[in-house]
């Protein structure tokens, strides 16, 4: 991985947190794929113009990152294990963002659509109740640290 | 008594509290467990670390400790040895 | 739109069955991006080695085209307006597809994560259940028409 | 009589048992709706399909009609009118 990517990857997670660049969602497709999952599902999770009516100008994002690293792992490990599914891919932008730029990526395969989809819920939703990821917002006038929990 | 030296990171919120990234802190030794190793807990770290920055006390209701990678029920009392890792951990954003 | 593909485009609604070439999913992504919208999901159906045990050579698919265009517009259209959706993007091939190249390809985006995967739950659903495709699914040793009713 | 002339076509596991994919199909009228125009049904179009493709009876239980585009649920009796298109739809199998 190059310097700008920590992360962790075993035959069926893949997880990364990406100090720079495009988070590709083609990457993540095609590290799930494989020949008897025949549903993939991703989510992404992209920058937004507005926050509560706030005119976004770009985000700042930060991590703990070898704990990040972790807890992502264990999520997409319990994921595999639980839900009947094949692969699973997540990976999480830190530093800073525009709009309409993906913060987050995730890909799962499974043998069927309800397996596929229910996970990405399920990983996107783990990953903001546990992931230490900071999310600064920065508007036209001023900026806050956003949390997950309203 | 011993001393019992840690790792202390900050995290967003909690580091511009603090106006520090990371740094080593040093707590007076609270016991030894059964082999000997000398040990403090995470409430006199808490009292040490507010005492030190008074700002982190306006958001210390919502950081979360962890220890070693591993997240600390808020305001439960852990054991904590020399060279742990202990990080101040504000409400997350990810996602 | 090419001599390939069928299809219908309102202004958060495309729909299209394409006769040649593999679907993209960040064609698909890229068409529903929208500045308010924080989530995409999508869904991919890919073409997998293996049905009820027996080894897939290829599955040959075919549409009434037409009314699989309607079909899957009024379906889009549904979810938009009662789905809290911004876009929405759905692409069947039909022809002959190999191992691991998609069939279907689905993004939705909308300011939030329920209502994205919700709905990219609720477009494939109601694609497998309404939109007249037809499957083959050709075998090593011979073939048959396969249904998405049990 | 008057003759109502549809346009039949045939999909998937229905074009393979009447082994043609589209036709000009001609029925009997039934009788005239109120703007004079003459109609058949999906019922008298079901016997003579029946009756001239035999192999369609093995498949015939799960074939659905469309007329226009629009489903015909299963074993409903619906007035066709001159010009209508109407598609024999096997189980689909799309997604």
């Amino acid at each position: 991985m190059s310097s700008q990517v920590s992360g962790d990857s075993t035959e069926s997670v893949h997880v990364e947190v990406v100090a720079e660049g495009r988070l590709s969602l083609d990457r993540a497709v095609d590290w799930v794929e494989c020949p008897r999952s025949g549903a993939i599902a991703t989510f992404s999770g992209v920058v937004r113009d507005n926050s509560d009516g706030r005119q976004v100008d770009h985000l700042d994002y930060e991590a703990y990152v070898p704990m990040a690293v972790k807890v992502m792992r264990s999520i997409g490990e319990r994921i595999v294990k639980e839900r009947g599914v094949s692969k699973i891919f997540m990976a999480h932008r830190v530093g800073r963002l525009q709009v309409k730029e993906p913060a987050v990526v995730i890909a799962v395969s499974a043998p069927h659509r309800a397996e596929a989809i229910g996970a990405s819920r399920l990983a996107i939703d783990e990953l903001k109740l546990q992931v230490p990821i900071f999310k600064k917002e920065v508007f036209v006038d001023g900026s806050h640290w956003k949390s997950n929990r309203p | 008594m011993g001393e019992v030296r840690l790792r202390v990171l900050y995290f967003a919120a909690a580091r511009e509290a603090a106006g520090v990234e990371s740094e080593e802190v040093s707590l007076e030794e609270e016991g030894t467990d059964d082999r000997g190793t000398p040990y403090a807990t995470t409430e006199a770290l808490e009292e040490l670390l507010l005492g030190r920055y008074p700002k982190l006390k306006d958001i210390f209701r919502t950081v979360v400790l962890a220890v070693n990678m591993d997240y600390v029920d808020k305001g439960a009392r852990v054991k904590l040895a020399p060279g742990d890792e202990v990080a101040l951990i504000p409400p997350i954003g990810g996602g």
